[in-house]
């Protein structure tokens, strides 16, 4: 009964983690409240002969007090979040000359198309790679996301990314990897009868591992 | 394609019917046919004294193309079941001046004994087995899955309704047919791009699909003249001519070469190379 | 102006004085009790296909590597050796959603409660259009059967998830299923006209056909929960159509509106689809707070808990629907800057939830509660709903909801609010008006069984799912096995399964109570709760035209514990209490 | 009728829109179908938008000259759904026949050049290299057909209504007293008029 988020290997993982928490406290207290609000009146207001109801229709004073201060609290939630959100997806959060790669979904397969030994994408030393990510850790990177045919969502739980890929558009999205290790790409977004087994490889180097990779992949080719 | 649409309607609507009552699409699968294993039963129907047999090769001039290899490191299980070169592609297998998996027809012919038995496809270590088969008309094809993990079989025909069904761990059989004649339907496994094969549906038991060797047999055929066609996926398809006397063994051979390599080779719509006077034409047999 | 009201009207009270024939009375009945009876059968049908479907898929996700009992039976399209297949789950998953939605829970909200209530509540003696009336629950029929017929023709059902995304939904030759779409989206074009007839009736009624003295403020929540719904569904369900309408010219005559191949696009299909989508989520809703409001008054008898605010609640929600479908966009590739407005939007909507909360509990606090089945699953209403709305709030923070977007963290939410929510108070519905539609009790003792395993079998389904979503467990996937990162929640499945299965066994108690009671049931008086409201002023079940004479409402719908009124602890909006208690005076 | 009447004539109700029941219903109806051809309008713009290559200029394809003269036709059948509903509060017999049956005919009309236009430009068009403009041509053939195609069936649904109409106006069944099914035919009438003004506009000028 493992539920917890997994381990965070990005460093938007770690704002996304923080946030959740702090909803996950904000609504734990709500939770609590009105649970324990709800069982305390069953029981302390519950059926008794000769008793009778309190006649009222409604309280100016309470009811302006919990529609402000929900509202406060979702307000300053939605500012923050707003923040945390144009950082990771803001038009100008993407990072100038990272490492990017193309990331090309099809049913049931993730095509990876790696920039090759000058380290830029779309030229002639570029190279593909079937179902298997490698990338280096401690720099940012871009995914340059596309799809071939349905939409497919582009999830890598320990990374904390998800961004569906839609047929005919190019999606870009980046993360940085805190840590190396071997983990997995899942498709989120329902796809075919494939869908579930739409994973790939997702191996993380340190940079040094990365270039001998990639030059061996080229080499290979 | 999608022009077609109220002819594709009309089939469906029929075919869902049939489903809805039938409660399952086995075709015609005859249940109790699996005995023979497909092979020879035709042959007990038949008089020996009134038939022959078609046996040929099929040539190759040229270079051999080499063997690409796949790349099946995503799928280590299926990677493990070959050897120290790997898995190697086994749609073109040109060797010693013969091409295998030509599927070999003959034309213009129909009917004859009733196909009974089914055909076998199977994937194993991330591969059809056979990579290109030949049915009759309506005949059981009785797909299995030797992998421990997710194939599809995806059909896509142009003449017949296609299917996409998925197989998602080691002995799952799922049964298949054609009603309609067509050459060839190409079949692919969308979870390994590199799976594909090629089913040849023909309205007639006499066809054949040669072997590692380039050789091919079709047995029991009826005594006559007939034009039979050859198809092969990258070298596309020719025609030739035999003569069938009862009870002999008939000669046909096909020569290919390394220079049709590209030839346009469109599905469902028999392609016809011939040899002629001004070197190779090529018919599209739905023209003709 | 007397000669066209009657039209419809007369007719009806013409027919009382000759023998109806069977299929007059029961079948193409344009009495709005007989219509919602008929929409309550249907639905209940509805309600139990779509609870088998989840059971299905369960097993297949608890114990992927394991043959489906009984799968034997079904062909081999659906599973083979045994062993069910993707497709078929996929079918699954698409219907049941499809299924819950369009053909169990938004008609048994809307057609059976709108069109047994609405009259009844604003005492008018039919709907304004009886005849659209018949006519909107005789489109559901043939799309039922569509629906039903779906799943027996080649390729299957629908399998592209009940948001039909294009371009999986509009291309059988990658999602494998021709005719099962077809067939869908046929029945959903059926099932939007049904809609929209219905809501054209129910608004005109609450516009046009209130008794004297009823005035907008002194309608029972009930009624401004439906009439507000019917809004939504007028407005909302016509996009849908329009869009459903390109998805089958995609699919059959070759059109691209959601096909980039030909310069159409796949998101469009989701604005347009999500542009109906979120105000469904409140058509889905709004009735059931309607029901809880009116149970929880009664229950306590107390008047609601600032009655205006829980209306003026319920219309800021309706308008706030329309502006919020981009948050179930948020990783779909559209403009992320517009993020930021739906998750301002979002949260917004939030506010109007937690204040009907917290006037629930309001009406709760200083009542004397009548814990009877009904008032229970009210209860369970607004502490399931909580679960729900607090979970939302993860998923309306753009940066949380990258990690949880379409993870089992969302069908956890989705079915809180909707089954914890929508559903309880559905079952509440039906234990507290089911005596006036049948003339019957329903039986208590079995009530309470039924709201108490179901309460416990619901938690233990839904609650886990939240951690599983949290693990990272995406949604729709047969199989989870292949995945390092779900490992350690496999155990979780399984108990989700067994408890699901409990929830789904519970659901047969309340059926066998449900046909049990109708027969057998004791006989009810005209109002067994000592409820206000005017339905319950007319004898159980009511006559054809619902009044002997046209009641008159005096006074506001929840007049609990009035303390001018002596004897009792309620007053009728049609009794004055100057007349009920002389002495008291007026208020 | 007229007993129906009496058996609710003490009927008396809250106060409402003040409008009859019927009126009320075609108001919130037509609502519906605003948000209906608001999806249709919608996704056209969001589809022309994003690929506005994919467009002919006014003119190139489309008929102009022969669509605008069909939308005067329906222009001019909403003024005689008036002057019909006006000869019924007036009781004048003779104009409301005249005046229902010329609707429905010019609606008529309206419909028979419609299939015209269609047969031409799905038979003798040329539209990017290829014959006929027809739905499956991209984009613009698919907007094009499906919105005046929608809008076609509705002028064919109001047809049959005036049709019906017609004929009870030859049974003398409408007058002073009974205007009210007129009245509430032409909101329907005027509404898709009023939604072939729009969609000439969007689809046919700009």
């Amino acid at each position: 009964m493992d539920w917890s988020l997994p381990l965070n290997l990005s460093t938007q993982g770690v704002v996304i983690d923080r946030l959740f928490w702090i909803i996950a406290v904000l609504t734990g207290v709500a939770f609590i409240l009105v649970e324990a609000g709800i069982i305390w009146f069953s029981i302390k207001y519950r059926r008794r002969d000769g008793q009778k109801a309190h006649y009222t229709h409604g309280s100016k004073k309470a009811e302006i007090i919990w529609t402000a201060v929900p509202a406060v609290i979702l307000a300053v939630l939605g500012i923050y979040s707003g923040g945390v959100w144009a950082d990771i997806r803001g038009a100008s959060a993407l990072p100038q000359d990272a490492l990017t790669f193309n990331v090309v979904a099809k049913q049931f397969e993730w095509n990876i198309t790696y920039p090759g030994s000058d380290g830029r994408i779309d030229t002639a030393d570029d190279f593909v790679v079937r179902n298997q990510f490698h990338f280096p850790a401690n720099e940012p990177v871009i995914v340059r996301l596309e799809s071939e045919d349905v939409i497919h969502s582009f999830f890598v739980p320990e990374l904390r990314v998800k961004q569906d890929a839609v047929p005919g558009m190019t999606i870009p999205i980046w993360f940085e990897a805190t840590g190396t290790g071997e983990y997995q790409i899942a498709c989120a977004e329902l796809c075919g009868l494939g869908h579930y087994s739409m994973d790939a490889q997702v191996v993380i180097h340190d940079r040094a591992d990365f270039d001998a990779w990639s030059a061996g992949q080229a080499a290979g080719n | 394609m999608r022009s077609e649409f109220l002819k594709k309607v009309s089939v469906l609507v029929a075919a869902g019917a049939m489903a809805a009552c039938g409660g399952g699409d086995s075709g015609g699968g005859d249940p109790g046919g699996d005995a023979g294993g497909g092979e020879a039963p035709a042959a007990a129907q038949v008089d020996p004294a009134t038939v022959g047999t078609i046996s040929g090769t099929i040539n190759f001039a040229g270079d051999s193309p080499a063997p690409t290899a796949i790349d099946m490191s995503a799928e280590a299980d299926c990677a493990a079941g070959y050897g120290p070169d790997g898995p190697m592609s086994n749609n073109v297998i040109a060797a010693n001046g013969r091409l295998a998996n030509v599927f070999v027809h003959l034309t213009g012919v129909s009917g004859g004994p009733a196909p009974s038995g089914s055909v076998q496809l199977d994937q194993e270590n991330c591969r059809y087995m056979p990579h290109v088969l030949g049915v009759q008309v309506g005949q059981n094809i009785e797909i299995t899955n030797s992998d421990d993990l997710l194939h599809n079989i995806n059909a896509s025909p142009t003449e017949n309704r296609g299917f996409n069904i998925s197989q998602p761990r080691a002995g799952i059989t799922s049964n298949q047919s054609f009603p309609l004649a067509e050459v060839m339907v190409p079949v692919r496994c969308d979870v390994h791009g590199w799976m594909q094969a090629y089913i040849g549906v023909v309205d007639h038991p006499y066809f054949g699909v040669s072997g590692p060797d380039g050789s091919f047999t079709i047995p029991n055929v009826p005594a006559g003249t007939y034009t039979a066609e050859a198809w092969h996926e990258a070298y596309g398809a020719m025609s030739g001519s035999v003569t069938v006397t009862a009870g002999g063994t008939a000669t046909l051979s096909f020569d290919y070469s390394s220079d049709m390599a590209g030839a346009h080779v469109p599905l469902g719509e028999p392609l016809v190379i011939r040899h002629g006077e001004h070197g190779i034409e090529v018919h599209r047999g739905a023209q003709d | 102006m007397a000669t066209i009201v009657a039209e419809g009207t007369g007719q009806a009270i013409l027919e009382e004085h000759h023998p109806q024939t069977f299929l007059r009375k029961y079948m193409f009945s344009t009495d709005h009790k007989i219509i919602a009876i008929q929409f309550l059968i249907y639905t209940l049908f509805f309600l139990m296909i779509g609870g088998f479907l989840a059971i299905m898929m369960r097993y297949q996700i608890a114990w992927p590597d394991q043959t489906l009992p009984g799968g034997g039976i079904l062909p081999e399209s659906m599973v083979a050796s045994g062993y069910m297949l993707p497709e078929f789950y996929n079918s699954l998953v698409t219907m049941h959603g499809s299924i819950m939605v369009f053909l169990a829970i938004m008609p048994m909200l809307v057609g059976v409660y709108a069109n047994y209530l609405i009259p009844l509540q604003i005492g008018a003696d039919d709907m304004a259009f009886p005849r659209l009336n018949m006519m909107s629950f005789w489109l559901m029929v043939p799309a039922g059967l569509l629906t039903l017929a779906s799943f027996f023709v080649v390729g299957g059902a629908a399998s592209s998830g009940w948001t039909l995304y294009a371009p999986l939904s509009a291309r059988p030759d990658l999602s494998g299923v021709e005719l099962g779409q077809i067939y869908w989206l046929l029945a959903l074009v059926l099932i939007g006209l049904s809609s929209i007839l219905g809501s054209v009736n129910y608004i005109t009624t609450v516009i046009n056909m209130r008794a004297p003295g009823m005035t907008w403020f002194r309608m029972p929540l009930t009624v401004w929960a439906l009439f507000i719904t019917a809004i939504l569904g007028l407005l909302a369900m016509p996009v849908l159509s329009a869009a459903g309408i390109m998805l089958l010219f995609d699919q059959t005559i070759g059109t691209t509106f959601f096909l980039p191949e030909g310069g159409g696009q796949p998101l469009l299909w989701q604005h347009l689809f999500w542009f109906f989508g979120h105000p469904e989520v409140y058509i889905l809703i709004l009735p059931a707070m309607g029901f809880t409001s009116e149970i929880i008054a009664a229950g306590s008898r107390k008047p609601v808990f600032g009655y205006h605010a829980m209306v003026w609640a319920i219309i800021s929600i309706a308008f706030l629907g329309f502006v919020v479908w981009g948050h179930h966009m948020f990783q779909s590739g559209m403009n992320p800057m517009l993020g930021l407005s739906f998750t301002i939007s979002t949260l917004l909507i939030a506010v109007p939830s937690a204040i009907k909360t917290f006037n629930w509990m309001g009406t709760m606090w200083r009542g004397n509660l009548h814990f009877h089945t009904a008032m229970l699953f009210a209860v369970g209403f607004v502490a399931m709903f909580a679960i729900g709305g607090l979970s939302g709030i993860f998923m309306a923070s753009t940066p949380v909801d990258i990690y949880i977007h379409d993870t089992y963290f969302i069908v956890a939410h989705i079915h809180y609010v909707l089954f914890g929510g929508s559903l309880f108070a559905l079952f509440g519905a039906i234990y507290y008006w089911f005596p006036k539609m049948f003339g019957r009790m329903m039986n208590e003792k079995l009530g309470k069984v039924h709201f108490w395993l179901t309460l416990i079998f619901f938690n233990l389904v839904f609650f886990p799912m939240h951690g599983v979503g949290m693990a990272g467990m995406m949604r729709r996937i047969y199989d989870s096995s292949g995945y390092a990162h779900l490992q350690g929640i496999q155990d979780t499945n399984a108990l989700i399964t067994f408890a699901a299965l409990g929830l789904y066994a519970s659901g047969f108690l309340f059926a066998f109570n449900f046909f049990w009671s109708m027969k057998k049931g004791k006989k009810a008086e005209a109002n067994p709760w000592n409820a206000t409201t005017l339905e319950w002023q007319t004898p159980s079940p009511p006559m054809h035209g619902n009044w002997a004479e046209t009641p008159v409402v005096y006074h506001g719908p929840h007049e609990f514990s009035h303390p001018d009124v002596e004897d009792k602890d309620w007053l009728a909006q049609n009794e004055r209490p100057d007349v009920v208690s002389p002495a008291g005076g007026g208020h | 009728m007229a007993h129906a009447a009496a058996a609710t004539a003490g009927r008396a109700h809250e106060r409402g829109l003040d409008v009859y029941t019927q009126k009320v219903g075609m108001w919130i109806f037509l609502c519906s179908e605003v948000m209906f051809f608001a999806g249709l309008i919608g996704s056209y713009i969001v589809l022309r938008f994003g690929a506005s290559d994919a467009w002919g200029e006014p003119g190139e394809v489309l008929n102009v000259p022969v669509t605008a003269v069909n939308t005067f036709i329906l222009i001019c059948s909403s003024v005689t759904m008036v002057k019909a509903f006006a000869a019924a509060q007036e009781g004048d017999q003779k104009s409301i026949k005249i005046y229902t049956l010329a609707t429905a005919a010019l609606g008529a009309l309206f419909l028979g050049v419609q299939g015209y236009e269609y047969t031409e430009l799905i038979l003798h068009s040329e539209w990017q290299g290829s014959h006929g403009f027809t739905p499956q041509a991209g984009l613009y053939g698919a907007t094009f057909f499906t919105m005046t195609g929608f809008h076609g069936f509705h002028v064919f649904l109001g047809v049959v209504f005036l049709s019906w109409a017609s004929i009870r106006a030859f049974r003398g069944h409408w007058g002073p007293n009974n205007y009210q099914g007129l009245e509430v035919l032409g909101l329907y009438w005027h509404f898709v008029d009023l939604v072939w003004i729009i969609l000439f506009t969007i689809v046919y000028l700009i």
